[in-house]
């Protein structure tokens, strides 16, 4: 067992013991070899289950906004939960997000903060491939360490990587019908089975827009408008608010590129804004503001010739 | 709509503020002003109103290009709904772009209530802007009989 | 079952002949429907207590219980709620007299009128769920009908009394000898006369005996759940107490999943349940 | 002609002459992904036989995920009629070979035969192909099955001993294709028959077994279990499990206008999604996760049991991959028939 685990293991343990969390929602093994899968552990005895290593690669900030949903009908004994999360950066980033949108209050989160050295990825189904490779919102993560732990684990981080979004450089070169045909084909691989709304920490909207059907706004039926539809309404909706953490990317069974178009929100948010979501940026997540001098150089004058 | 996927007589979504373009628009008319007869209007109390699946679902349904138009700066009845709406488009028409809608398709402008004028040019830069692209209907061509049965 | 062309998922052609505005909110509409091949008229045979799917071209399709009587030839009726969120019952009351409108069915099992034969009756509803007793009852009014059943009663409860569905033939079933019909509303107004109280106390009131009696009771979760004791305690046992239950439904048919109680799905094993057998589904029904 | 053998060299020319006989689909290397699907074969598309399974399951090709089933206009409802081309499939896993013989329960019973999975499944040449090395979440064995076992509903067994492929006549649609490509066929040899037999027995003892015998009566009696609460506890509610199931036949209807007509189209939908159930009235049966979780290992291992005989797991581990919290059917299966 390594130090790490160990250390955060025990602080999970004291939490729980002391009766400042009623759970704690960490990692455990998962039932394949390479995987580590959320849980929750809700007695001291439990917190052995705990694991961390390299593919601890969930956001588990996901889960926590469905704990803080107050019962439909008022209850007297309803008591606000208290929640540990052992977090890596981006889970960090995105409970920080959460509690400037005010889904979850600060005071009932305890964040265990740990050392993130990056995460694996090994591709789903495969047998034989045992390496697993960086995760690429690892290689290019700009903030590794948590920033808001209430406890930190000590231990070795990644260095923050430069923002630089060469990708999203690159797709931007490429002719308006090229990222067009690559946009439809990577769409058009998906299935509609929500994995990437709902492994999203941000996607905590009690009726998604792609379900309500008064008015419908995506047809169920997976054709590919209705899908594009889905996601760039989906997508758009993270805009000034996507950590960057990739929970879409993994949960996706399809194997979808959104990397590459959520990428390009967190790039414009922070050149246009100057806001890195959960890092940096206004108090409220930057399209529910505004400054006099915001930009409008995209806006058309028709007088102008 | 049409059926057809020609963009010679494009088929243009505007999304007028009540307080300001719907007027200038209307100003256009009184005025006699000609502009193309493209554009299919959909009255809203704000520009910030204007929720970006608005957009997206009028590309989805046919629509070939679509203008949102509000309130100048400092304009807004109330205070800083096209402040707000500002940003989120800044944003939206980018990420339209990057995933391959033409920067033509989407255009948001300002437009006054005494300004029918620049409303009717609007337009047909709108309607010239959305006709210059080689295909129509962008959304809807691409996909809406295709299944996927894979 | 009736539906297009024999394809189980898609309706037989229905003109909507005739809309009855049944209650004060408006929200409930009675919808006398008309086959368009009269073949399909022919053909539709539907037993009490069935239901069909109502398909809105455009909008969907919702599961109905028929309201009206297996003998009533030639046409359908079907009385429907409007809920704001509902897409498909909200589309169906914008329809008009003459719209043309898509049927299948009839499905389901119905309640068991041959078994029924020779037993007194006891028919208690409430609320909008009164539709397919309305079709039971006026089913058994049918003189060649009636007698071969003993004693019927009938208890049926609304909120209000605006809210009352069929008002016209409830006075008749009052005027009328051989039922014994008691109409109650769980809150009067100025210009009603009749019985004030919640459908399982004036059961209990009225307590009508259970000696060769079988129970029909179709209402909300609510007074389902508070109608079994009272009749429990007058003796009936849960095998001679019958009831409809309700769930979402999309193929009607037994396929598409969502209706299923346990291992029994609604639309093809139930709408009606005896009550021994509820007890047996493992999730509570009301 | 009930068994029949080609040598892996002359797998190309069966190729082009199946492809004479019809649409062929198979598993063709994904040139986006690299990894290996169910597509058409062509001359550019070659068979692949080393590969675990497909990601999407087959049912897919019998009841897609969309499909138009009626256009209407004024005028009323036209059927949609579905295409007369026969298909020939090759290399679906026994696994799932097996999951649509237990889709054949479903949509064609007696009462209500589905006619748009009856004309597909009509027109279909299914020709399953052992798996050589099961995935690391396949427990086929524990549900019935096997890694060489012909399951309902298949029309050609295929084997492949090593440089060659036999093929075993199941049905007699299965025996006319033998009969029809004879010219590049021959009989096995008693080598490739022992080696096939040694690879089968191997194959079926290969895997993880679990026990199954009595899991129906004891997941029955834990249905009020806080079980399912607890193991719903990290389910993010996502239909990733049901849509990759080869089993799972959950649809919803749904109505879209074009205009003044529209169509009538079938889609997938999940019992893990809150909507699947949720009353116009706002009221739902299955409200809570845990319930929902509780209706899905249900379903397949307790009320399919109850209404068609089977259990509806054929063990493909799809939903145990690609589950994102790795919530692990087998895992549950055993929690819930403890």
């Amino acid at each position: 067992m390594n130090n790490t685990e160990k250390k955060m293991q025990e602080a999970a343990a004291r939490l729980l013991t002391g009766g400042s969390v009623d759970c704690i929602i960490g990692f455990e093994n998962g039932s394949l070899p390479r995987t580590a899968r959320p849980c929750f552990v809700r007695n001291a005895k439990d917190a052995e289950r705990l694991v961390w290593n390299q593919w601890c690669v969930a956001n588990l900030a996901a889960f926590v906004p469905k704990l803080f949903e107050k019962p439909q009908k008022p209850r007297k004994d309803y008591k606000t939960p208290r929640v540990g999360i052992v977090a890596k950066g981006c889970d960090g980033r995105s409970i920080a997000g959460l509690v400037k949108e005010q889904q979850v209050p600060r005071a009932s989160i305890t964040i265990i903060g740990m050392p993130c050295n990056g995460m694996k990825t090994a591709p789903k189904g495969e047998k034989n491939n045992v390496a697993g490779e960086l995760a690429r919102t690892c290689i290019e993560c700009v903030s590794p360490a948590v920033m808001h732990a209430d406890i930190a684990i000590e231990g070795e981080s990644r260095k923050p990587a430069k923002a630089a979004y060469p990708r999203v450089r690159e797709f931007e070169k490429k002719s308006v019908a090229e990222r067009w045909r690559i946009f439809t084909e990577e769409i058009s691989r998906c299935i509609r089975c929500n994995a990437c709304r709902e492994a999203c920490p941000n996607c905590y909207c009690k009726v998604c827009f792609a379900d309500q059907r008064k008015p419908s706004w995506v047809s169920p039926a997976a054709q590919v408008s209705d899908t594009m539809a889905y996601h760039l309404g989906r997508m758009f909706h993270q805009a000034g608010r996507c950590v960057e953490c990739d929970a879409c990317v993994n949960a996706c069974p399809m194997g979808i590129d959104l990397r590459l178009f959520t990428q390009k929100l967190a790039s414009d948010a922070r050149e246009l804004f100057g806001c890195v979501p959960g890092v940096t940026g206004e108090d409220v997540p930057p399209l529910n503001a505004f400054k006099q001098d915001d930009s409008e150089s995209f806006m058309t004058d028709p007088e102008e010739r | 709509m049409t059926k057809s996927n020609a963009t010679a007589e494009p088929t243009i979504v505007a999304f007028l503020c009540n307080w300001c373009s719907y007027a200038g628009a209307d100003l256009a008319g009184v005025s006699r002003l000609q502009y193309p007869a493209n554009v299919r209007v959909i009255r809203v109390p704000c520009s910030g109103r204007v929720d970006p699946l608005y957009i997206i679902k009028a590309l989805q349904e046919g629509a070939d290009g679509v203008l949102v138009a509000g309130c100048h700066p400092g304009d807004c009845h109330y205070i800083s709904g096209n402040l707000v709406a500002r940003r989120k488009f800044a944003m939206l028409r980018s990420f339209l772009e990057y995933a391959g809608i033409e920067p033509e398709r989407v255009q948001f402008s300002w437009v006054s209530a005494s300004e029918g004028g620049r409303f009717a040019s609007l337009i047909e830069k709108v309607v010239a802007d959305v006709k210059k692209l080689k295909t129509g209907k962008k959304m809807a061509g691409e996909s809406r009989s295709a299944s996927l049965a894979r | 079952m009736i539906a297009h062309g024999g394809n189980p998922y898609i309706g037989a052609p229905v003109r909507i002949e005739k809309v009855t505005v049944e209650n004060d909110e408006k929200d409930l509409k009675t919808f006398r429907l008309v086959f368009r091949e009269t073949a399909d008229a022919a053909a539709f045979n539907h037993r009490c207590g069935q239901f069909a799917m109502l398909s809105v071209p455009g909008s969907g399709e919702i599961p109905v219980g028929i309201a009206s009587s297996p003998l009533d030839k030639g046409y359908l009726e079907f009385t429907v709620k409007r809920y704001p969120t509902g897409v498909v019952t909200a589309a169906l009351h914008d329809l008009s007299e003459g719209a043309a409108i898509g049927v299948r069915g009839p499905l389901g099992n119905g309640f068991p009128m041959k078994e029924l034969e020779g037993k007194n009756l006891v028919i208690v509803g409430g609320g909008f769920a009164f539709t397919t007793l309305r079709a039971t009852v006026r089913y058994l009014l049918n003189d060649a009908i009636r007698r071969r059943y003993k004693n019927i009663t009938i208890l049926y409860g609304a909120r209000t009394p605006g809210e009352l569905l069929y008002k016209s033939e409830l006075a008749e079933w009052q005027r009328r000898g051989g039922i014994a019909t008691y109409i109650t509303v769980d809150k009067g107004d100025d210009s009603w006369g009749g019985r004030v109280g919640l459908v399982p106390l004036v059961l209990k009131d009225i307590a009508p005996s259970s000696e060769n009696a079988v129970s029909i009771v179709c209402g909300p979760p609510v007074m389902l759940k508070f109608t079994m004791l009272p009749l429990l305690e007058l003796g009936f046992t849960p095998e001679t107490i019958l009831t409809s239950l309700e769930r979402k439904m999309s193929c009607g048919i037994g396929k598409c999943g969502r209706c299923n109680i346990g291992g029994s799905y609604v639309c093809k094993d139930g709408p009606v349940y005896s009550y021994a057998r509820i007890r047996q589904l493992p999730e509570n029904c009301f | 002609m009930k068994q029949a053998a080609i040598d892996g060299k002359n797998l190309k020319k069966l190729a082009t002459a199946m492809l004479k006989q019809g649409r062929v689909r198979g598993p063709v290397r994904d040139a986006r992904t690299g990894s290996v699907a169910l597509g058409d074969l062509s001359p550019k598309n070659e068979l692949i036989l080393d590969y675990a399974n497909f990601t999407l399951p087959p049912k897919r090709e019998f009841f897609p995920q969309c499909e138009t089933i009626a256009t209407y206009d004024a005028d009323g409802f036209r059927p949609e009629a579905g295409s007369d081309k026969q298909i020939i499939f090759f290399g679906i896993r026994p696994c799932d070979v097996r999951s649509l013989g237990y889709l054949d329960k479903v949509f064609l019973d007696a009462n209500y035969a589905d006619p748009y999975y009856r004309k597909r499944r009509d027109h279909a040449l299914i020709i399953s192909l052992a798996c050589e090395k099961p995935g690391h979440a396949c427990f086929c064995t524990s549900v019935g099955g096997g890694p060489a076992v012909a399951g309902a509903g298949v029309d050609i067994m295929a084997f492949n001993p090593g440089d060659s492929l036999i093929f075993e006549a199941v049905s007699k649609k299965g025996e006319d294709f033998l009969k029809k490509n004879r010219a590049l066929l021959r009989a096995p040899t008693a080598a490739e028959i022992k080696k096939k037999k040694q690879r089968e027995e191997h194959l079926q003892n290969a895997l993880p077994e679990l026990r199954m015998d009595g899991v129906t009566d004891a997941i029955g009696k834990n249905f009020n279990s806080p079980l399912w609460d607890a193991i719903a506890e990290t389910c993010l509610g996502c239909g990733a499990c049901t849509y990759l199931c080869p089993t799972c036949h959950c649809f919803d209807l749904y109505d879209e206008k074009q205009g003044t007509g529209g169509r009538m189209l079938r889609v997938h939908d999940a019992c893990m999604f809150a909507s699947f159930t949720r009353e116009a009235s706002g009221h739902n049966p299955r409200g809570r996760r845990g319930e929902r979780m509780r209706q899905r290992v249900m379903h397949k291992f307790a009320y399919a049991k109850e209404n068609f005989g089977d259990i509806f797991c054929v063990g493909c581990g799809r939903c145990v991959v690609h589950c994102p919290s790795n919530i692990d059917i087998r895992e549950t299966v055993s929690r819930a028939a403890l």
